[in-house]
């Protein structure tokens, strides 16, 4: 139940898997993706409703043929040009991209997580994302007749969020803006927690997201996981390490030396804790 | 920064924070929006009430949020709820007055794209795509867009439609069905362009102090409908720009 | 915004209304549904999904011709004499119902608290409540084919609910068990809130479901509101006025005189507080 | 209380609790349900992780809940969430392993009555009716169903499906779709009663110390087959009848 996070992406991330790393600017599992990165998977359909600069990095690495997503970006400073570069230029490998709006997304999570095949909302109506992917259906009330618009669930093989804390028994406690994680894990065959810390006793914090250790795969120990984004309580988002990744980004030459410096030159325990620590 | 003591971004920030009234729900996107309606709050509107997409309802930040997620944004707000529940039971059921949006393209008939220029197959900039926005033009009572105006992206069509503004023209909000009443307003740093109520088209209602209207009509791809009343946009007041340079860190 | 509750039930209930009195065995608002026998509301349609003694007392006294509902009980004791007496009996007069699963219930708030006109679940199938009501229909997921259920939206013209702490802007503030009463809330087209407390500010507390001011219509202070149901944190169930109730229930002639006693017999502000207090 | 030192309800609560095994995900009704829950809980299975339908999941309630949505409930619990959320995103998806089940009438493909005996339109009994009790027939890994045993609960064909059981007979749960396996027993105050994996019909396996089965058939209102493996329930141990009197408070 507690690994290192070496161990759980070895045992819970494998080539070819829909993997879902989620997190709304808050929480997001950057180690999890470097250790992904290190571990050299490839063949990954990636999905988040907001990829960010860790996607821009996986993307980059050659990790993923596709990505299922609602807005990449990097928040606050501009676009994704490792995510440009694959999907203007096919490089470093050609991307597949299935786009939705958030509200779609958050739906097929919903969905995912509570066992049924497909979402409904009013949304899309109108817009060119109809007919780019056959994932947005129109379905008509049974009651009113009235037509609206129905996505499938997502349902990824793995996600892996981060989270303040968990016990040792595996139950996950996270707070501040908690987005879509609690329905990605749920849609999730399995999931890797990443967590600031690992406590005898989850003290009750207003809005919490409790998950339950029954639907956790494996909890890793990863204090600053997060980074460059941040965990409320714990430690505040790096905004000049976005910007920093602007340039970083446009360049091929300096995201390889990026790449070979800031992942593959360190070990996972490096760049957090592991189970011994 | 003109001779006027303020710069063409500031007068359309003040001016959007201005189409914001005191007590209205506000879906708030990042950056521009995010600054105007901040604004708003700290002048003449105190209990606008902002929602973040990233489920922060009644957010009061004292310092400028850098993306829609950040920790102030949650620390200030009269609760957090989940990004499922933000769209599905506060957006989606037209809760929401006012959302502001930007754009990377916008048309005549206010259809914003944010997704592609160019070939959706082989695009020639890959944007970040849909985010809130879809649901935000389709569901709020209003929709004001904030974007600095040029030929680039002011066009007569365009590329990919990520948005709805009025579609094709009067009468296609109703036949798709989309509930909210679509843009109201788009807000420049030339000036304000609504749409003409008999056709949808955007239409020059304002320019901004020292702007002549063939400035606007220069930086607009179609052939730009200038309003008969064609106003002046009144001046940001000397607090406005305090209030404002103070958020922004000017 | 903060009212009596003579006031509150004055201006937002109206005879002929769908009313939705909800709360999961917690914070029941006993009070507010005293009030409208009191003000003899007449032809309500009474909605929710555990209706317990406080609609048995309306059922009783006449307030109802229709119940929307998916268990109805006295919980821990038995069945609701009054209900079954005007559902076997027509006594007082002939009370319509239309029956549901728990799921189907909780799904038709969501659908109407999202402003959808219906929800899916995998439910009902098989039951004999399929073709009882027009409300339980068949749909096919537009991607799999897989056949699941539609229910419609729920959208009363007033929900009423009890909470622990309003503040005085509007907001409301229940914690513990929290049932479908936010769902409900949103789902209405007005709502009034009884409260133990007025407050100054909110303390965040964990666990807590907040309701913005901007989806409540009125707050009435009523300290005791949710008696003999419970108001956690404030007072316990009283189980023995449970019991109480089976015998006085059992017998019209009872229960006439607990009417004229317990609800014709007392003011409001007897029954809990007012804003003047 | 007979002379063998305990009841016929406690061998029934006993034989209930005995049903669960540690780790277990369980989904607890008040009554005779939610005591057999809380024996195992006590006894064999510290680790079985009750869920209420009010929402609270994994309640370690020191006290018996009176109803299920006990105050006891919601202190002990991991989490409390809404009753939407226990319904669609706990039971619907098939996160349960086990649930509990009481009825007013069951029929020989264990299918249960609890809303109306006589006429739907002009009902003998009018009963609570479904609560949650469907969807966890339905959906639950197993379902164990726990009910004294007389010919007026135990009828031939059930005057109302409340909850699907076995419905007509083999095969009938996979037409309908249900993704649960079904009623795995039913626990009575005589005896325990199975499916028969051929049939789907109720059979009598085990009865409880010094119950004959002609006592357990002339309790059944259909012609009541018994196993040839017919099996005499293990007695309850010291242990278990005082752990279960702590509970019930007897």
């Amino acid at each position: 139940m507690i690994v290192s996070l070496e161990e759980g992406v070895r045992e819970l991330v494998h080539d070819g898997d829909t993997v879902a790393l989620e997190g709304f600017t808050h929480l997001i599992p950057v180690a999890a993706g470097h250790e992904i990165i290190r571990q050299r998977r490839r063949g990954l359909t990636l999905v988040r409703m907001t990829p960010d600069i860790v996607y821009d990095q996986l993307i980059g690495a050659g990790s993923a043929t596709r990505l299922v997503f609602s807005w990449g970006g990097n928040p606050g400073v501009g676009s994704l040009h490792r995510f440009r570069d694959a999907v203007q230029n096919a490089w470093p490998a050609p991307l597949e991209i299935e786009e939705h709006s958030h509200a779609g997304m958050a739906n097929r999570y919903v969905a995912g997580a509570s066992g049924l095949p497909f979402a409904v909302l009013r949304g899309y109506t109108g817009t060119d994302l109809v007919g780019r992917t056959a994932n947005i259906a129109a379905i008509t009330c049974p009651f009113t007749g009235e037509q609206l618009t129905a996505v499938p669930a997502l349902n990824p093989d793995v996600t892996i969020v981060h989270a303040q804390r968990a016990d040792r028994r595996g139950n996950v406690q996270m707070w501040g803006i908690t987005g879509v994680q609690k329905e990605a894990v749920l849609a999730a065959r399995r999931s890797l927690v990443t967590v600031e810390e690992v406590v005898d006793e989850l003290e009750p914090v207003p809005g919490q997201v409790l998950l339950p250790s029954r639907v956790v795969t494996a909890v890793a120990r990863v204090p600053g996981g997060a980074a460059p984004s941040y965990a409320h309580g714990y430690y505040s988002r790096d905004n000049d390490a976005y910007q920093a990744w602007d340039p970083i980004s446009r360049d091929r030459a300096a995201f390889g030396r990026w790449l070979e410096r800031e992942v593959f030159g360190r070990a996972a325990a490096a760049q957090g804790g592991d189970a011994a620590r | 920064m003109s001779t006027r003591g303020y710069s063409s971004d500031e007068v359309m920030t003040v001016t959007a924070a201005r189409a914001l009234a005191d007590g209205m729900a506000c879906f708030v996107g990042i950056g521009l929006p995010s600054t105007a309606a901040n604004l708003a709050r700290r002048t003449h509107a105190p209990n606008l009430w902002l929602v973040y997409e990233s489920g922060t309802l009644g957010a009061r930040p004292d310092t400028l949020p850098l993306s829609i997620g950040d920790g102030v944004l949650a620390e200030t707000a009269d609760t957090v709820v989940s990004v499922p529940e933000v769209f599905n039971y506060w957006l989606q059921p037209g809760r929401i007055d006012v959302g502001f949006l930007g754009a990377a393209q916008i048309d005549r008939f206010a259809n914003i794209n944010t997704t592609v220029v160019g070939d959706y197959d082989a695009p020639r900039v890959r944007l970040p795509g849909a985010g809130g926005a879809p649901e935000i033009a389709a569901s709020c009572r209003e929709v004001v867009v904030v974007v600095r105006q040029s030929r680039r992206t002011f066009v007569a069509a365009v590329d990919f439609v990520t948005s709805v503004g009025y579609g094709k023209g009067p009468g296609e909000r109703e036949r798709l069905g989309l509930r909210g009443g679509g843009p109201s307003r788009v807000i420049t740093d030339l000036g304000v362009l609504e749409p003409d109520p008999r056709t949808c088209e955007l239409t020059l209602v304002s320019v901004h102090p020292g702007v002549e209207p063939e400035e606007v009509r220069a930086a607009t791809g179609w052939e730009l409908a200038v309003s008969p009343e064609l106003a002046t946009t009144p001046e940001p007041t000397a607090d406005e720009l305090a209030v404002l340079r103070s958020l922004t860190g000017r």
